[in-house]
């Protein structure tokens, strides 16, 4: 493309803006609500996957030590679960500890007794593991060995957690791509019809020897135009949204709600919003006018 | 320049021909009259001119190239060759006359100055030169229709067609721009009208011809409009 | 039946007057030309007259009534009174001739069967018999033209408003298209035509009134096409 | 209306539909995915106020009985207990039955402890209420009785809880708001650039007599058609999708997730997504040809 049809072109898109402003900003705000609503949607759900994974990082597992266990045999489990590399933190807690534990949780209820005299509680490890979801499995290998009385990890509980943060994720990628496609749908189809709008225009530039991609070109800018801005809006928007949702939780003490810093979470939706609000506005128009081009 | 032989053209095959057993032939530089009835296919020859529609059987030539055989992304480049003004005008009815007439310039390339310099020039031509920057959903029928004329030989093309340009002029206006088609015609352009303008085509003593039913049924050297039979 | 006293007409404050100080008078039954140039103000005038545009000042009566002062909701019954050839048609284009033809009847409530029977017979008239199920778009300008006309006649309407009718039209077709309407005329029916038609003018030596830049420059009782000084 | 225009009215709607099919398929698209994501986050609205508000009502007050209190303070207590309307359910746990209940929750880890001699526990009540918002409030009145030595309510947690429910009801009724104003202008806006692209066809109409009622009556039919065939259809796509959901959660044992029935909660998107689609096709319709009837 020559300069001076770079000129031409952005002068008309600019022209063509505003020849049918009300219109441009309808198309506008279009995609400024499609993508709002898909940013807030993109942004619920990068957190629920954040939360889900700091909340599976908590779950421990707590093998009890039977009493009778020989030495070697505490020994062997003490290696054992050393090596483990599946194993991130792995916590011995005597049986002195356990008792001050359990003293410290009951409070006076137990006063005048003397269980240090003859402790009732067991050695145990607490077990801390990068891999949440490989415990049940652990857990099960663990409870073979001689050393061990016991493994106790939220049986039931657990696994219901995976459950349910599974489904939370797969539900929540189900829908992103669900409303992603209506977002896509939405914005194509509205700046199909602007265009449509104008299809008497076109044709009549075809027939006065423009070529397709004269023609084009201001429509494609156009588009740039609207898809830049009615990206740059909702991402500014979400920007003070989800700041004032950060801020919230941090001022209501609500620190287990772990949610992604703005500044990430922000990069992130930017680079799924800009391009597609762009290439939507961009590419919606190219093809929009393929039936008028026909001629 | 132009050559059409046993050219024919129906829209639809449910539908009779519209053109028929065509045989013509234009030189360079002629100025030529096509006449007959309402719907005798006169718009029809020269939609067919600008490849707005193709030909249903036959060879129609122009600039010595096959119509038929012209790929689609060269048919730009043939229609700035022509200048055409249309029956029903095709102009951007929410652009200034100004604007319209630049912007058949603009597809071409051409420099801004150029553009600048020719447009109002070219509108003063068709007595338009007060209406600049008036939009054409704002100008009268006779107006518009001198705006699509203006289009058409902004580019000084080496054919003009021109379907009904004074349908909507009076007589006084429909002569001046015959003459100006004439001026053109005599510095070498090639012109064809499609007019039902008898007290023109009378007084012009130009090339006629006649269809009828979407056959010629007259082709006169010096024509009058009337019946050939 | 249409009374103007030194109507005015300007489309902007900073535009000059298109139409000024025109006075006249038509009587029921009277068939009368409306010439002049192009832009004179002849489709102004017409406009004025369905109520499309409101005068700028003075009075404007038709059918009695003052159209400045019409409420809007008595137009759409006004226009019914009156049948409209426009100048740029505006006909559906993607429904059919009959549709178009009909969509005028069925706004006044007519019954089915009478739609059923007048306009098949209406488009006959104006030469369109065989067109009845052709989409305007497909048709030629000359055939859209007619429907327009068919349209305008089908209620029966006590004025007819023509807007140059017959632009598209060859001279013999415009011919009928005249006698149709002086024939509508001679059973009672006034008849306004804006034409630049010469020859029809000429032959049919009824009133013409001649606009002249906005304003009236003559006006005939049995005129013919031709400047009035 | 006529029954003659009525019957036209009816006739011209459907073959305008007809006519512009593509642009009539492409708007009840544009009206259905916009009430499917309406309706999907109504559903998500409903059931988390549904299920916070289950997870509220099982928030319990333990009041403890001071072991010193006289039999007379007692009974003033079990009496004030019993009549105050805010509390649901009051259940008297005597300290016999709280050992019990120790015992098992320890399990053999006491055994060899003769704990039944000297009872260490208080006695105490379980109270439900029906006003979880009040429990901090009517611990704290609690707490001034003679009779009473200590109460229990998860102090912090329950605040905590309430913050969090609150916020959750409150984000998801502005979401749903803004969502609801979207929809709207999403929908309003696709209908107004269909009637815009048959625009010269209304003004058309009007020049020949039509009155603005006769022109409107096809357009706001053929809406209410667009409308309700755009909010039928994501109700049965969510009947599919929430039945599945539920039968999910009963299938997966996660009766925790206390979702609402299905036809309940359908009947409920309903009332709100039918008058929507329908409400706005026809308001649409007729409000977006103004300017072309203005003629
Ligand atoms: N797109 C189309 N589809 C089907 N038929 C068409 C189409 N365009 C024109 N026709 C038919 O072809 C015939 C010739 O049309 P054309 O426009 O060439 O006539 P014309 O000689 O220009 O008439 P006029 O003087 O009225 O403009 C007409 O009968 C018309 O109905
Ligand atoms: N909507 C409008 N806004 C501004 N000016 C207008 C408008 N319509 C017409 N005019 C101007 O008013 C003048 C008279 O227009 P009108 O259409 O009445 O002319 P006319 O006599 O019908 O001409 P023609 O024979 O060319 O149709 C013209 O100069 C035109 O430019
Ligand atoms: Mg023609
Ligand atoms: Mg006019």
């Amino acid at each position: 493309m020559l300069f001076n049809d770079f000129c031409y072109a952005w002068k008309e898109a600019l022209k063509g803006l505003y020849r049918n402003r009300w219109l441009s900003l309808a198309s506008i705000g279009v995609v400024v609500v499609t993508l709002l609503m898909l940013g807030l949607f993109m942004l619920v759900s990068l957190n629920i996957n954040f939360i889900t994974t700091s909340v599976k990082d908590q779950v421990e597992i707590v093998v009890y030590v039977a009493d009778d266990a020989t030495a070697a045999e505490r020994e062997e489990l003490h290696a054992l679960l050393s090596k483990n590399e599946a194993l991130d933190e792995v916590r011995f807690v005597s049986r002195a500890e356990a008792l001050q534990r359990l003293k410290a949780q009951l409070g006076n209820l137990l006063e005048g007794y003397d269980l240090d005299a003859e402790n009732p509680l067991p050695d145990s490890y607490e077990i801390q593991t990068s891999l949440p979801e490989a415990v049940p499995e652990v857990a099960q290998e663990l409870e073979g060995y001689p050393a061990v009385e016991s493994v106790y990890y939220g049986r039931g509980v657990v696994e219901n957690l995976f459950t349910v943060t599974n489904a939370l994720q797969w539900v929540g990628l189900f829908l992103m791509i669900g409303l992603a496609i209506t977002a896509v749908f939405l914005i194509a189809h509205t700046i199909r019809l602007t265009v449509y709008l104008r299809g008497r225009e076109i044709t009549i530039m075809k027939y006065v020897g423009a070529t397709n991609w004269f023609i084009r070109w201001p429509f494609v800018l156009e588009g740039l135009i609207l898809g830049f801005w009615g990206a740059i809006l909702p991402l500014a928007a979400l920007y003070f949204i989800y700041g004032a949702a950060v801020d919230w939780v941090v001022s209501n003490n609500l620190l287990f709600l772990n949610l992604l810093p703005v500044e990430g979470a922000m990069l992130e939706l930017a680079k799924y919003l800009l391009p597609l609000g762009i290439g939507l506005g961009i590419l919606g128009s190219a093809f929009s006018m393929g039936r008028f081009l026909r001629v | 320049m132009i050559e059409a032989v046993q050219l024919a053209k129906r829209y639809d095959k449910n539908q009779p021909y519209v053109l028929k057993d065509v045989n013509f032939k234009v030189e360079r530089g002629e100025f030529v009259f096509i006449v007959g009835q309402s719907g005798a296919g006169k718009s029809t020859l020269l939609k067919l001119l600008i490849r707005e529609i193709l030909p249903t059987s036959g060879t129609l030539k122009i600039f010595g190239q096959d119509l038929r055989l012209m790929p689609e992304r060269r048919v730009p480049y043939l229609r700035r060759n022509i200048g055409m003004v249309f029956q029903d005008f095709r102009l951007l009815e929410e652009r200034t006359a100004y604007e319209n007439v630049a912007f058949a310039m603009q597809v071409t390339g051409a420099v801004a100055q150029e553009i600048a310099r020719r447009v109002p020039a070219v509108l003063e031509m068709v007595g338009l030169g007060d209406k600049l920057e008036a939009r054409v959903c704002d100008l009268s029928g006779g107006e518009q229709q001198r705006i699509g004329l203006a289009r058409a030989i902004v580019n000084r093309p080496s054919l003009i067609l021109a379907d009904e340009p004074t349908g909507n002029l009076d007589p006084d206006t429909s002569m001046e721009i015959i003459n100006l088609l004439r001026n053109i015609n005599i510095r070498g352009t090639t012109v064809l009208v499609a007019t039902h303008d008898r007290e023109i085509v009378d007084r012009m003593q130009k090339r006629v011809i006649h269809l009828e039913h979407g056959q010629i049924a007259g082709d006169q050297k010096k024509g009058v409009y009337a019946r050939a039979f």
